[in-house]
């Protein structure tokens, strides 16, 4: 009770703080979002109207009141889960553009994560069974060194390759022109299509580090006392390598599964620009360019809540399957 | 421990760096430390090693990788070669002042907290696990692209404050551990300071767990650079790897079929992080006798 | 079945046999291709950012989809390249005095849904603007007493002044159905998304966020001039290498994009076919902060007026897209009727830094031994030149003109601050040097009031609305205080031309080169695009080009 | 033929970065059916490393490197581990030393029944299994990290015994338990075997219960097997010096005079080579032969013994012997007391959810230091005694009760004023290894105090560190002022421990175990030195243990504690040998005694 109070009272100043960050961040900056916006629509071959500047701000509309009363009014939005409307996609509110962005994310995210995990937990737990043998070496080694390849480098190399010069797959974009958002097959074998790429690349990365921290820990689990003793009792390879190595070794995994979550969500932001991917990493760094500051702050909050969401799981996920901590959580 | 009792023994049988010797000693070490000499010697003999000025624009654009340009020329005119020789220092001032840094702050922060716990513990505790679960990448953006001065230390500081935590909260678990030692405790019998008893008793006692933070802050730095610079976030006056990367992507490298303007930086950027991870393993070893040994 | 299909266009692309291999996927193949029609067309771009939403409220610009162009129409159409009017909406008008605009509503229009068009439509649209100030983009209501149906067909407009200066912007303006928007409950957000409504030659067939399709009106006004039954709008990534990839591999019929090198990477690829034309928009110009030294002196300006490498500012920092601007201020040769009679070279001073070095020296600005050129106290004459770091084009002219500065003996740093510090440094007055755009429009008036004129200024520390190099000058100000009320062209292309001596002999500005409207187009389909040759529209006049556009 | 044939086997550490190490070399034994064999050595010897061996469980980089451990006929060391599995457990199993560590600390203990069960194709009854070592079948239900130290011990002889093995290694199995849970657990242990008739290979370094347990026992010295022959022999006529010396540590707290031996020095670097025989240095009867012949283990008495000498040691050349020479004490000695502790109590305050609840670790406890006399806290862990050094110490702050320093109300010192304090009153650790930094030299570690409390110049100081060397028995001294603790042996870094700690010249000296960490064959020396420091210094000394023979050695008086209260306190020879409490007469009863097995 006392851990959960703990990480909720954490939780909460943390949300606190990002709030806070998002509200001083657009009102440190330099310039104008409005003048921002026309100059964009000018290009840098025309001059920028005042004129139109002024429609603009206008249509933005601009905060008002003290920097105090300001804070207080932004604070009661949040809290009333109103984000404003989007800078660049006026009127548009900012959470039905990041509710659009959300399962492209979500989705893609999602499966390569967990496909990640599984294959990278599945390769350590095998490798650290064969400790000390070539198939150790090729799969720590091989992984280590694909693992300083740049991912932006190697997500351009697939393009390269597998979109440009063998047109394979297409380069970029969640779905084709042809194929209407919706509830349709051609819809979700052409969404599909277009994810394969972005997928590939997080898989080709996302195990490496699964892959090391299992082969790691289990080679380390694998060590002590109780699977020695496991080996002892004459206990089948496998099932001392499932039950007294892999079992254990897993722990620390899986809480950085949801830890890494975190990351991956911030991660987001270079595959998605990459492959011009739909999803909130790309609305992320597109706001911060246009400074879209409603649409960004929302999504810097949202991605924020998601980390931290990701973190009390792992928290969760934890005590269920360390007993070492189950009674203090339940507690 | 064993790490540094042996630190200690070689630094007096030696004379050098004991962590050094060490590493030195580790075969893929010596060979990730050769690599990154090369790098370094690289980007330091960069005037001398490159054939041209890296902004030098004066060629024609998107030459494939020839006689005159071994890799080429930019869309824009610029020898391949000489950015990729410029950019190593880019790489390198960035990976070891923003690792550095970030190793100070996670240090100062690491030490302050466990070793005076209490109040100005919970605080600082408060203040690292927030950096660690705020997302660094979008923070790191947002920082960069909203800074109004734009240039190479910006990159730096960007990267160092959303970096230390990691190393902070580590740094913490050590100095806990350490602080209640018995000759800690004996030290204060002793009747020597805190400051002493930090700088004399704990500090020797954690040199490879900074180094240690330190490589993984290099690393950590070199990507971000990268990273950014690639999103067009970077340094605009300074050639790095990630601004070849960013420019080669929107200058149509794919589409001029310029590859090696395209593949060139990646490897280049890949080899130094082969190199670091090489060091790394060493350093590894280092704090962690039971890699040593298997 | 499609993957194979790919394959086989990839070996095809790669064996550079790309003509005309189209690739748009998984659109049923165009309807009816009725005789001497333009089955579709596949443009570039329809704006609305990344994630475009459905939006045609074509008082939004900013965020509104570019077939909003397509949809709704203006009185009066501008040929933007010669800054030459057509009666579009409006049939005919006239001024009844100088302060009066009495414009015919053309008759037979009608709107998509099947109502006349009328002249209140028209009164309705301009109090729309006037009620929402975010829809005044242009700040017609500036100008503007009333706007009002004095019949049916007839729209009286008065002008708070005489109003010929403010014509360009008074008939700007995008006419909507007053029996659809007056019930709108709030068109400040209005995105008109399901079927809108407007007199022009296309309505919407479809939209999702990759691709925006429009097909012909039929009973369009001019319907017999349309002769391409649908445009297939395709969402760009701006400017992104595999945009240009489907450029040059024939994807579009045309498209407004920056393409490296566009010669090898697009017309090569196709020469019959593949064309560009790449007009000029606005002037670049060194901005220098005149209420500093040196630049305060006249004498410094001029002699820097050739002391920049524009050859290799437009070939390398512009690809050598661009021209030269002409000191004048104009838009040479589009604005050639408004030069002042007499002048050299049409105002384009060329490169001379030796010219400049010994100009520098008699204005007093001398060398010392090691090279550095010094003030008129003796002391090194050293400032700063911003230029935004995210404009890599204008990153790269900022380099040159920092090595010309140099190469003169100046202490020159080139400063590389974000857009928004740029632009706020440069409203303030917070600078030395940095480039600046400039002019462009066909309103004479504004081209020259928005960076000259005395009220366009403000105290350094204060915003300055556009006149941010702070120039001060009572002949310039009466000057354009004369055309914004001339009325006919003799006394605007005098006071033109008297505006364009100032820049000539004072400098305010040192203008560099014409900013490039991008214009790519395929000859296969179509044929009738604006071209050097042709030039009766610049690029972005949609509805001049479209009512153009013929069957190949 | 035996049950356990253990032939030439030599195991060798084979360090990626560091020389080899013959840690077992060339060792032959057997064991019978039934047959119950104590394995003896101190930490370093082997022993351990041997049991590993005949289990096969050797881990990289340590590795058979010769000689064979055939077992009921299976050649144990050459089988494959598919072969070995049928005989694993089924008919050989072990309990280790931690136990904390040798249960899946995430699955629960019926599980790890079940497995056994299952990989053995076997049915069992792990409920009368836990009936048998006294536990509540209960326990099954339950993960590891909620038994206690001594139920989990319990529960791993259970699973060891779970598919009536012939035989079972224990390894250290009570090393690290209170006295009182090792005598349940040896008497259980004792009881199982009479009924099921196992034979056990029982390794420990502790004398007394391998003694009381084994009818033979093999001791073990610098990976050789220096002496094997049955317990109740070896008790009366040890053949090696070395198991003379280890006897000779051992004495009956209770009786009416108490002597011990220790043996000096330290076992050599089995990184080298060897000639001659391994004890010699330490050797107290040693002959010149000793130094060129590496003596076989050969027949002698009963049994069998790896000696020049072939068993017959001279009664001349004991080793060298401690034996506390003090007027009985009968009553509290006169004199001023340094430190006096009053009616102290000390609560710890843990937080859980809304509840905080109180625990009290010491209850109204109070005792007088005077000077050249030694107080023992006895007791348990948890029993309260080294939260009393703390408050001592000025580490904690009492709740309520004093403890005052003279006029100084310890309690209350913070900052500058504790530092003083601290001059008066230095601490011996228990670890010598935690003690002193392993970075820093010797030197290093004596001159902080000196240069501190006493304001010795940088050369001043260096003396008298030379000369606190000098008094601990490290001599010459400027051989070891430049040694990082790594070099010194545990009885040498103690001594470095207890010079630093004599550096201020203190009036006060809380000795936390000082030698539980330490062999058994070198504590009486250590005893010895802090027995002397104290008496020629006049120093009041604090001696925690939970060791009633040291003591007996060491203290005038003696406070035995049980969960932060006093239950007895005296003159120690009083409540030692006249015990009147229950629980002090337990925890006597409790240490295993030699005679038992007579």
């Amino acid at each position: 009770m006392r851990y959960f109070l703990r990480r909720a009272g954490f939780f909460a100043a943390t949300l606190w703080a990002a709030v806070t960050l998002n509200f001083l961040i657009p009102r440190l900056q330099p310039g104008d979002p409005a003048e921002a916006i026309v100059a964009r629509l000018s290009g840098r071959s025309q001059a920028i109207d005042p004129a139109q500047v002024a429609a603009v701000r206008t249509m933005l509309g601009a905060p008002d009141g003290t920097l105090l009363t300001q804070y207080v009014n932004y604070l009661g939005a949040v809290l009333r889960g109103e984000f404003g409307v989007s800078y660049t996609y006026f009127p548009y509110p900012v959470t039905h553009m990041i509710g659009q962005a959300l399962w492209w994310t979500v989705i893609l995210v999602g499966v390569t994560h967990v496909l990640s995990f599984a294959v990278g937990t599945l390769l350590g737990a095998w490798a650290a069974h064969r400790r000390n043998t070539r198939a150790d070496s090729v799969i720590t080694l091989g992984s280590t060194f694909v693992g300083t390849l740049p991912f932006f480098w190697l997500a351009l190399m697939l393009i390269y390759l597998f979109a440009i010069t063998l047109n394979w797959f297409p380069a970029r974009g969640g779905y084709g022109p042809g194929s209407n958002p919706g509830w349709s097959w051609i819809f979700f074998s052409d969404a599909f299509q277009h994810s394969v790429l972005p997928a590939l690349a997080l898989l080709i990365v996302g195990p490496i580090g699964w892959i090391i921290g299992m082969r790691n820990n289990m080679v380390q689990t694998l060590g002590e006392d109780y699977a020695r003793l496991a080996r002892a009792k004459g206990l089948p390879q496998r099932r001392i390598a499932l039950t007294y190595g892999a079992r254990i070794a897993i722990l620390p995994n899986v809480t950085g599964f949801a830890m890494a979550l975190g990351g991956i969500l911030g991660g987001t932001v270079l595959v998605e620009s990459i492959f011009n991917y739909p999803g909130l990493g790309r609305m992320m760094l597109d706001s911060v360019t246009n400074r879209d500051y409603p649409l960004m702050q929302a999504l810097f909050l949202f991605i924020t809540i998601g980390v931290l969401l990701a973190n009390f799981l792992a928290d969760m996920l934890y005590g269920v399957l360390d007993p070492r901590v189950r009674r203090e959580v339940a507690a | 421990m064993t790490a540094e009792l042996a630190a200690t023994e070689a630094r007096r049988a030696t004379r050098l760096p004991g962590w050094l010797v060490i590493l030195w000693r580790n075969r893929k070490c010596r060979i990730g430390l050769v690599m990154l000499a090369g790098f370094v010697l690289v980007g330091l003999l960069a005037p001398g090693l490159a054939p041209y000025e890296p902004r030098d624009d004066s060629f024609d654009g998107s030459l494939p990788p020839g006689a005159g340009h071994w890799l080429g020329t930019t869309a824009r005119g610029e020898d391949v070669l000489s950015q990729l020789i410029y950019g190593a220092r880019i790489s390198l001032v960035v990976g070891l002042a923003a690792g550095a840094l970030s190793t100070v702050i996670a240090l100062v922060v690491g030490l302050t907290s466990g070793y005076l716990g209490g109040l100005v513990d919970e605080i600082l505790s408060f203040f690292t696990n927030l950096a660690l679960v705020v997302p660094v990448l979008p923070l790191m953006i947002t920082l960069a692209a909203y800074s109004p001065v734009k240039g190479l230390w910006l990159i730096v500081a960007v990267i160092s404050v959303t970096g230390w935590a990691y190393g902070a909260r580590i740094k913490r678990a050590q100095i806990i551990s350490l602080r209640t030692r018995d000759y800690v405790t004996a030290a204060k019998f002793a009747g020597d300071s805190t400051a002493r008893i930090i700088m004399k008793e704990i500090m020797p006692n954690m040199t490879s767990l900074v180094v240690v933070g330190f490589m993984g802050a290099c690393l950590g730095a070199i990507g971000g650079e990268a990273g950014l610079a690639f999103l067009g976030l970077g340094d605009p006056a300074s050639v790095s790897w990630g601004a070849m990367l960013n420019q080669a992507n929107n200058g149509g490298a794919m589409l001029t079929g310029q590859w090696a303007w395209l593949v060139a930086p990646g490897l280049a950027f890949a080899g130094l992080m082969i190199a670091l991870t090489l060091v790394n393993f060493g350093v590894d070893a280092l704090s962690n006798p039971h890699l040593r040994e298997d | 079945m499609r993957g194979r299909k790919r394959i086989l266009i990839a070996s095809l692309v790669t064996a550079l046999a790309v003509a005309g291999c189209t690739g748009t996927e998984g659109m049923s193949a165009p309807q009816d291709t009725a005789q001497g029609m333009i089955g579709y067309l596949d443009y570039g771009d329809f704006g609305g950012g990344t994630e475009p939403q459905a939006n045609y409220n074509p008082y939004l610009p900013a965020t509104q989809l570019g077939a909003t162009g397509y949809l709704f129409e203006k009185l009066v159409e501008y040929d933007h390249f010669s800054c030459t009017p057509k009666p579009w909406l409006a049939a005919a008008y006239s001024w009844t005095d100088p302060k009066t605009l009495v414009l015919q509503v053309r008759q037979g229009v009608k709107w998509t849904d099947g109502t006349p068009l009328t002249a209140k439509d028209v009164a309705y649209s301009y109090s729309l603007i006037k009620k929402y100030p975010a829809f005044d983009n242009e700040g017609v209501w500036r100008y503007l007493s009333s706007v009002e149906a004095t019949d049916a067909a007839t729209v009286t407009m008065r002008f708070k002044d005489a109003g010929a200066s403010a014509f360009t912007l008074a008939v700007n303006v995008l006419i909507v159905p007053e029996h659809i928007w007056s019930k709108v409950p709030d068109p400040a957000t209005f995105v008109n998304a399901d079927n809108p409504v407007g007199t022009g030659p296309f309505t919407v067939k479809a939209f999702n966020r990759q691709q925006l399709t429009i097909q012909r009106n039929p009973n369009y006004w001019q319907a017999d001039k349309i002769k391409v039954q649908e445009i297939r709008f395709h969402k760009a990534d701006g400017g992104g290498p595999i945009d240009q990839l489907k450029m040059s591999r024939g994807e579009y019929d045309h498209n407004a994009m920056f393409i490296p090198d566009v010669d090898k990477a697009y017309v090569a690829r196709d020469p019959k076919v593949n064309h560009y034309w790449y007009p000029p928009g606005g002037t670049i110009s060194v901005y220098l902060n005149l209420t500093k030294k040196p630049f305060d002196d006249l004498a410094f300006r001029k002699a820097l007026t050739g002391a920049f490498d524009h050859k290799q500012i437009i070939d390398k920092s512009q690809n050598g897209y661009v021209t030269q601007a002409s000191q004048s201020g104009l838009i040479v040769p589009g604005h050639d009727k408004w030069l002042p009679p007499g002048l050299t070279g049409k105002g384009v001073i060329p490169y001379d830094a030796a010219k400049a070095d010994a100009a520098l020296t008699a204005a007093g600005y001398a060398k010392d031994a090691d090279g550095t050129r010094l003030g008129k106290d003796g002391k090194p004459l050293s400032f700063t030149f911003k230029v935004p770091g995210e404009w890599t084009d204008w990153l790269a002219a900022g380099q040159i003109i920092v090595k010309n500065l140099k190469a003169l003996g100046f202490d020159v740093d080139l400063e590389t601050p974000d857009f928004p510090t740029y632009e706020s440094d440069r409203a303030i007055g917070s600078y030395d040097a940095l480039l600046g755009v400039h002019g462009g429009s066909c309103n004479m008036f504004r081209n020259f009031a928005e960076p000259l004129a005395g009220d366009q200024s403000a105290p350094i520390g204060k915003k300055a609305a556009s006149n941010f190099v702070r120039w001060k000058d009572a002949e310039t100000d009466r000057l354009l205080g004369e055309l914004r009320v001339a009325t006919d062209e003799a006394t605007q292309k005098k006071a033109v031309a008297g505006l364009a001596t100032i820049m000539m002999e004072q400098v305010p500005v040192i203008p560099l080169w014409y900013g490039a409207k991008w214009f790519q187009y395929q000859t296969d389909k179509a044929v009738g695009w604006p071209d050097a040759k042709n030039p009766y529209a610049a690029p972005s006049d949609n509805l001049l080009i479209i009512t153009n556009l013929k069957p190949a | 033929m035996a049950l356990l044939e253990v032939r030439e086997l030599s195991v060798t550490y084979r360090p990626r970065d560091a020389a080899h190490v013959h840690a077992v070399d060339r060792v032959g034994f057997d064991v019978d059916e039934g047959e119950f064999v104590g394995l003896l050595g101190e930490s370093g010897c082997g022993k351990s490393t041997l049991g590993n061996a005949v289990l096969r469980l050797l881990d990289k980089p340590a590795a058979i490197s010769g000689g064979s451990v055939v077992f009921d006929g299976v050649d144990v060391t050459h089988a494959s581990e598919e072969d070995l599995r049928p005989l694993r457990w089924a008919r050989i199993s072990t309990v280790f030393q931690s136990s904390m560590n040798a249960l899946n600390p995430v699955i629960t203990v019926g599980a790890q029944f079940d497995d056994a069960f299952r990989a053995h194709d076997a049915q069992g009854d792990a409920a009368a299994l836990m009936e048998m070592v006294a536990l509540d079948p209960d326990v099954l239900r339950r993960y590891p990290h909620e038994l206690s130290g001594g139920m989990r011990q319990r529960a791993a002889l259970a699973l060891a015994l779970a598919l009536r093995p012939k035989f079972v290694l224990l390894d250290e199995p009570t090393t690290g338990l209170d006295v009182v849970v090792q005598r349940t657990i040896l008497d259980r242990l004792r009881e199982l075997r009479a009924e099921l008739g196992f034979a056990v290979l029982f390794i420990s370094h502790d004398l007394g219960t391998v003694m009381e347990m084994a009818d033979r026992v093999m001791v073990m010295y610098a990976g050789e097997i220096v002496e094997d022959q049955p317990a109740a022999a070896m008790l009366t006529r040890p053949l090696h010096p070395y198991t003379r010396g280890l006897l000779g540590s051992y004495a009956d707290p209770r009786a009416a005079e108490v002597s011990v031996d220790y043996v000096p020095g330290r076992p050599p670097d089995l990184s080298r080579e060897q000639t001659g025989c391994r004890f010699r240095e330490r050797c107290p009867v040693a002959v010149a032969a000793c130094a060129t012949t590496h003596p076989p283990l050969a027949p002698a008495g009963p049994g069998a013994v790896r000696c020049v000498l072939g068993g017959d040691l001279p009664e001349a050349g004991q080793a060298r012997a401690f034996s506390p020479d003090r007027p009985e004490l009968t009553t509290t000695a006169p004199g001023e007391p340094v430190v006096s502790v009053r009616e102290v109590v000390k609560d710890y305050r843990v937080r859980r959810g809304w509840r905080t609840t109180v625990t009290r670790a010491v209850d109204r406890v109070s005792f007088d230091l005077r000077p050249g006399r030694v107080t023992a806290l006895v007791g348990q862990s948890g029993s309260g005694k080294t939260t009393l050094a703390r408050l001592v110490t000025g580490i904690e702050r009492p709740t309520s009760g004093t403890v005052a320093f003279g006029d100084l109300d310890v309690g209350g010192l913070r900052g500058r004023r504790l530092t003083r304090y601290r001059r008066h009153v230095q601490i011996v650790f228990q670890d010598p290894f935690a003690a002193l930094n392993p970075t820093r030299t010797v030197g290093y570690a004596l001159a902080r105090p000196l240069r501190n409390h006493l304001g010795l110049g940088e050369r001043a100081a260096v003396e008298k560190a030379a000369e606190l060397l000098e008094a601990v028995g490290l001599h010459p001294a400027e051989q070891y002022l430049d040694k990082l603790p790594h070099q010194l042996s545990g009885g040498q870094r103690q001594r470095v421990v207890i010079a630093r700690a004599l550096a201020p010249e203190p009036s006060v000296l809380v000795a936390d175990e000082p030698i539980s960490m330490l062999d058994v064959s070198i504590r009486a020396e250590i005893l010895q030195l802090l027995d002397r420091l104290a008496r020629d210094r006049g120093i009041a000394m604090l001696y925690i243990t939970h060791d009633l023979l040291s003591a007996r050695l060491l203290a005038d008086e003696v406070i035995v504690l049980r969960d932060g209260r006093v239950v007895e306190s005296g003159p120690a020879l009083r409540v030692i040998r006249h015990a009147e409490h229950a629980y002090t007469k337990l925890l006597l009863d409790s240490i295993p005694t030699l005679t038992r097995t007579l």
